[in-house]
């Protein structure tokens, strides 16, 4: 095995000899999550809180690609996120875009980033990989801080406020909590059909096997260099709309999305879900907003139970909850 | 009644040990308010570098529910305070906002204790028309691009601490050296000196910005000895402004010049120490030290003490009390809590929390209000652990220390 | 003599100031085996590396079907139809043995088509199915790779490069770690392939090799030093010398 | 600009440098042995600086402090290594990277319930107090006494590494562990003196830097960058790789201080980004790594 590849995001084998229940899921995941997805606002305690999850879901998944089944452990993610919602903000705020052009322009913007910094990092790895992604989107952070007169530096990006969303003649009251959860689920699901797709696609397989056993994938013919930073780009763009969806919804964009704290929020959450599963992301970021809602009850130190927490899934369950359920469901 | 009294809605409240005393207090048996109760949510940072002062905040914003709340409260309707901890980051502020608005349906918000989180509080409160007293330093939220109808700025803004600073520290020839956090906050407090330092007829031997959260200063030290300053003025705040003090006093720049900072801290005092901020000056919006001249002061500090067994209250935390009273004051004025009725009470209102008089401008909603100046005490003059400071001056309460109105992009 | 499948010319492979290899010359003719050994340490493997992309030659051209291949990227080579099998052995651990073929043999068809489904492409299973069946894995198909036997990994090894159909196959020690039971398999095997395609294989065993090789190069740091037929690199003085108390090459 | 306050502000980047050497140093023996990125560096870091002061509270002496808290650390670092990072040893590098960064979430939660989340005041030794004239101008003796410290430890390293059996055994196997399995040493105990004394010398700078800096829960984040940035500029792994780049580092962020000081925290990373980009495997890395 290939020492690049994290045991953690090789906790998933591959899909296409699966049987059964098991294909069954495969198959439906998509409609199974947008039914999860619809019912959510309802079972979380505020709808707020279930923009959250969608929002940071939604990059766990991006991310997934990328860590999951990819096998690379980037520590540079917010700055895709960060960049979706700022493109998004700037667009809106500063030049008038309407909000659906702004959407693409973020992931536009995002994806353009995600190459670059792919391009950039992708000839180093395992240890230095992570640390070239995190010193790349630490500038970006550092940019961003410099560059007030656009991001609004410190005190974060305000003055893009979408009211109303006009759909095809429809006007949309976006400002109510219920309908902007599903317009901005619509999104979510487009992009998790998209990610089933890559993941179901010959393209999947290859990524997959980049993950197993980078050096015998390029032996076997692979470009590995330019899938990765296919690969890569992908996960960026994913976790661009993210950040757009974020922006729309918060109609303000942080700082703070951009520092390194923020990926390292990704990867825990995507890692207590389940890398290298479909599922899993979604998972992972439900329960790490609920983990921190549920403590920062009884106690302002939810810090040491997130962590802790953590700390027990890296050693004891480094598949996740999601993939634990799985690999527990098929009696290994 | 605060947020931990009742079950649904408050979930996610602050220490339940902070809040209890209070709660049980305010709820006396049979006395049923009539009507709805009026919920004011109270985002704040109870994690994170400004727990305590977040901490204070409650303590202070509780005691002014509860001063309401004993005389039966307002039209008859009892008032609830929703704590929740917004962690110093805009974005989970702007989600406690959004859920203390949605699903808390609160009828205003108090609170924020940094600028990015007070203008992410802003931008969706204005959207959603609803009404936020905001208790944080910034000069941004005054201008008219972030202006909000809604919207009441209860604290000072770095152009008038600066102002008030300044009037008791430069004098006709001095020299001075800015070293100056490179954000907006600290910009602004640049900004505000400077405007004063050429009223005064002070002059600028340089300007240093450095890096925003940056934890070594000693690299800038030498360049500020060889200014040969009379006051080294320190912009930035919190850890940044302690790390720059106590390694400007290591490099003996407390001998050649005078430090001067745009505003003291009661808690960033207490963590290092009287030695590296013995005569450093520096504004405040509130010192309990004020209770020798002002009835109004110790009237909050013996209430405060009665209800924190003791402790005094601080700077930041007396925010929490005169941002929660001068909006229920507001609202009881208007007879509940019509948003209309409220805004007009806010704008007509003269009231004297805890600092003397003080009242909302009409045009950007700034609460003008008195500045103080204190120097900080050496460890010999301290009477006791709380007693810190000195108070150079009390800067009366004038439009003259604020920007006008045209200034700030007001149509006249 | 038939025109030469691949040739190296005056090839060499310097890391730093070690000089790992230096002036091989040689050509290999097709449908032939040859084997390279050599003790260790004495540039084997990195003559496999060269050959097989993994490293670029700091001196000195190759040429495939006439072509010159020095410094084509090494996903190119299976491409280009040379295949190879690792010292310790590489295979995707987490994948089924049907699948650690079958991705093998999709490089061939697609690499990075997002819009088709992946398990649409049933040639591709067929063609793992025959890879499989000519090194007699037909029946472990669905178990998960890592679970296998260590002879029956180097099998899947040696599986995974044949279903790109390459003209060169490049094996690296594939009868490492095993049994006689198992070499013996390996020997069946290797016979087989020889019928239709050329082989270089690096070995220690010396009984298979010259039961195995039509033709023998000795490297010795770095260098060639012998080029022949078993029987003329057996009698060879210098190549004794070399392998003295070197006994466990001979064994 | 005379040349008085560019040999100044030089002499500022060579003592800014000792301390970035100090918190790296720890980082990269780490690495460079065990292959573990440790992200609860920066934790331990402010731990040590806690450590320090509470011994020192307790003792009435920042000497003690100084002497025992490292070693307490140290040894804290080794019960880390024993119950949480060998486990993950047969797993991928990843992994203790991610369980390193959740414990680094833990340790600063922790402090901050022990010792509050405001901070402590931590004054300069009275011995230490003052500033010295060094002709070219005034520079604080505590600051000077950290160089003179950080000087001390680097030469006890290189003599531990070069003189003892120990460090024979260190140097070979950050070359090649497999030379050590072939040698038949205890590698599980060689790894736990090397994390030990790689969170020792973190902590050891955690009370180096407590006079200067202030005592809080958040002091470790940036020191944590500070760290990778030395570390990965140096090459991982690299003892003289980590001193260059500390001061290399530490020269860049004085420099630009003096010229763009706003830039003084981009530079790092900049620089940090430019030495990636160039040579991944840093200025004195192995270049396999990469």
């Amino acid at each position: 095995m290939s020492a690049s590849t994290s045991s953690i995001a090789a906790g998933m084998p591959g899909q296409a000899g699966q049987r059964g229940w098991r294909a069954r899921l495969v198959a439906w995941r998509v409609p199974l999550s947008i039914l999860a997805l619809c019912l959510l606002p309802w079972l979380l305690p505020s709808k707020a809180l279930a923009v959250n999850v969608l929002v940071y879901g939604l990059v766990a998944v991006g991310y997934n690609l990328l860590f999951g089944y990819t096998g690379l452990l980037s520590f540079g993610h917010a700055a895709f996120f960060g960049a979706g919602a700022y493109a998004t903000g700037i667009a809106i705020g500063q030049f008038g875009v309407p909000w659906f052009a702004a959407v693409l322009l973020g992931i536009a913007v995002g994806g353009a980033l995600a190459f670059v910094i792919g391009l950039l990092s992708i000839r180093t790895r395992g240890i230095y990989f992570s640390m070239v992604t995190l010193a790349l989107s630490q500038l970006v952070y550092y940019t961003a801080l410099q560059a007030s007169s656009w991001t609004g530096g410190e005190n974060g990006l305000r003055g893009f406020t979408v009211a109303k969303l006009d759909i095809f003649g429809w006007s949309i009251d976006f400002l109510d909590p219920v309908k902007k959860y599903y317009v901005l689920m619509v999104f979510a699901a487009a992009a998790l059909w998209l990610v089933s797709r890559i993941l179901n696609s010959p393209f999947g397989a290859v990524i997959e096997a980049i993950r197993e056993n980078e050096t015998r994938a390029r032996a076997c013919g692979y470009d590995v260099e330019r899938s990765k930073l296919i690969s890569f780009t992908l996960s960026g763009l994913i976790c661009a709309l993210a950040g757009t969806l974020s922006a729309l919804h918060l109609a303000i964009v942080p700082l703070d999305i951009l520092h390194y704290q923020t990926s390292g929020m990704i990867v825990m959450m995507t890692l207590l879900g389940g890398a290298g599963s479909f599922f899993g992301p979604f998972v992972g970021a439900l329960a790490f907003l609920l983990m921190e809602d549920v403590v920062s009850l009884w106690t302002s130190h939810w810090q040491i139970v997130v962590g802790t927490v953590f700390i027990l899934f890296v050693l004891f369950l480094p598949k996740g909850v999601w993939g634990t359920l799985l690999a527990w469901r098929a009696g290994r | 009644m605060t947020s931990q009294g009742s079950h649904s809605i408050t979930r996610r409240g602050a220490l339940a040990g902070l809040t209890a005393g209070t709660a049980a207090l305010a709820m006396p048996a049979l006395v049923r308010a009539q009507g709805e109760t009026i919920r004011i949510g109270f985002p704040t940072p109870l994690t994170g570098p400004f727990a305590a002062e977040a901490k204070d905040q409650v303590k202070s914003a509780e005691l002014a529910v509860k001063l309401v709340n004993d005389k039966g409260g307002i039209a008859g309707r009892k008032v609830e305070l929703l704590v929740r901890d917004d962690k110093l980051n805009a974005g989970e502020a702007a989600t406690r906002t959004l859920e203390l608005i949605e699903k808390d349906k609160v009828h205003a918000i108090v609170g924020a204790l940094s600028s990015a989180v007070q203008l992410a509080v802003n931008e969706v409160t204005r959207a959603r028309s609803v009404i936020y007293v905001s208790i944080s330093q910034s000069d941004t939220i005054n201008e008219v691009k972030d202006f909000s109808r809604f919207t009441f700025h209860e604290a000072l803004n770095p152009h008038m601490t600066t102002a008030a600073v300044a009037k008791h520290t430069f004098k006709q020839g001095s020299k001075v050296a800015y070293l100056v956090a490179d954000y907006a906050y600290g910009h602004e407090m640049l900004r505000g000196f400077k405007r004063a330092q050429a009223a005064l007829g002070a002059t600028s031997v340089g300007e240093i910005l450095h890096p925003f959260g940056a934890a070594d200063y000693s690299t800038f030290m030498p360049r500020l000895r060889s200014m040969r300053p009379d006051i080294l003025c320190i912009c930035n705040f919190g850890r940044d402004q302690a790390n720059a003090i106590k390694q400007a006093v290591d490099f003996g720049m407390n001998r050649q010049s005078k430090i001067v900072v745009p505003v003291l801290l009661h808690n960033q005092r207490l963590a290092i120490g009287p030695e590296a901020f013995e005569g450093v000056i520096g504004g405040a919006n509130y010192y309990w030290g004020l209770e020798e001249t002002i009835p109004s002061a110790k009237a909050f500090n013996d209430a405060f003490k009665a209800a924190n067994s003791g402790a005094y209250p601080t700077d930041y935390g007396a925010y929490g009390f005169t941002g929660v009273y001068s909006l229920l004051l507001a609202m009881e004025k208007a007879g509940g809590t019509d948003t209309d009725k409220v805004i007009a009470a806010l704008e007509a209102l003269k009231y004297d929390a805890a600092k003397g008089p003080q009242h909302y401008r009409k045009c950007d909603h700034q609460s003008v209000q008195s500045v103080l100046v204190l120097e900080s005490k050496k460890k010999a003059e301290m009477k006791n652990e709380a007693d810190l400071f000195k108070v150079l001056a009390s800067e009366p309460a004038s439009e003259e220390i604020l920007r006008s109105c045209s200034e700030l992009g007001f149509p006249a | 003599m038939k025109a030469p499948l691949l040739s190296v010319d005056n090839i060499g492979r310097r890391f730093g100031a070690f000089v790992a290899l230096e002036g091989i010359t040689a050509s290999f003719e097709p449908n032939k085996v040859t084997a390279i050994i050599g003790p260790n340490g004495a540039g084997k493997s990195t003559f496999f590396n060269l050959l097989s992309g993994v490293l670029a030659p700091s001196a000195g051209a190759i040429r495939f079907k006439g072509r010159d291949i020095t410094g084509t990227p090494q996903h190119r080579f299976a491409h280009l139809g040379i295949a190879r099998s690792y010292q310790i052995t590489n295979i995707f651990p987490e994948l089924s043995v049907h699948e650690n073929v079958r991705v093998a043999a999709q490089a061939f068809r697609s690499r990075y088509d997002i819009w088709r489904d992946r398990t649409g492409m049933t040639e591709l299973d067929d063609k793992a199915d025959a890879a499989l069946a000519a090194v007699g894995l037909t029946g472990k198909r669905g178990e998960t790779a890592k679970f296998l036997a260590h002879g029956q990994q180097r099998a899947l090894e040696i599986a995974i490069a044949l279903v790109a159909a390459p003209e060169l196959l490049l094996l690296d020690e594939p009868t490492a770690g095993m049994g006689p039971e198992e070499t013996k398999e390996m020997v069946a095997l290797l016979e087989r392939l020889a019928a239709e395609r050329t082989i270089l294989l690096v070995e220690h065993k010396m009984k298979m090799i010259l039961g195995l090789s039509d033709r023998i190069l000795v490297l010795h740091h770095g260098r060639l030093i012998a080029d022949g037929s078993p029987q003329h690199i057996q009698a060879d003085p210098e190549v004794r010398r070399v392998y003295l108390g070197q006994s466990d090459g001979y064994a | 600009m005379d040349a008085e306050l560019i040999a100044m502000q030089l002499f500022s980047g060579v003592a800014l440098g000792a301390i970035l050497i100090m918190v790296a140093l720890g980082l990269s023996i780490i690495f460079g042995m065990l292959g573990v990125v440790n992200f609860a560096h920066g934790a331990l870091f402010m731990v040590g600086a806690y450590a320090g002061l509470w011994v020192a509270s307790l003792t009435g002496s920042f000497w003690w402090g100084l002497l025992i808290a490292p070693l307490a650390i140290g040894a804290f670092g080794m019960l880390i290594e024993r119950v949480l990072i060998r486990p993950l040893y047969k797993r991928s590098v990843d992994d203790p990277l991610l369980l390193t960064f959740g414990l680094g979430y833990v340790l600063v939660e922790a402090v901050r319930i022990v010792f509050g989340s405001d901070g402590i005041p931590f004054s300069t030794p009275p011995e230490l107090a003052g500033v010295a004239d060094l002709g070219i101008g005034f520079f604080p003796i505590y600051r000077l006494f950290v160089v003179g410290v950080v000087a001390i430890i680097l030469l006890l390293l290189w003599l531990g590494l070069e003189k003892t059996k120990f460090g024979l055994i260190v140097r070979a196997g950050a070359k090649d562990p497999q030379i050590m399995r072939v040698l038949g040493i205890d590698i599980a105990k060689v790894w736990l003196l090397v994390f030990g004394l790689g969170i020792g010398l973190t902590a050891l700078g955690g009370v180096l830097a407590a006079p200067m800096r202030n005592v809080n829960p958040e002091m470790g984040s940036l020191v944590l960058a500070e760290a990778f940035v030395v570390t990965v500029i140096g090459g991982m792994g690299s003892l003289v790789g980590a001193v260059v780049a500390g001061l290399l580092v530490g020269v860049a962020i004085s420099m630009t201080a003096l010229f763009a000081p706003e830039m003084a925290t981009i530079v790092m990373f900049a620089l940090m980004a430019l030495v990636l980009l160039v040579r991944p495997q840093g200025l004195f890395g192995k270049p396999g790594r990469a």
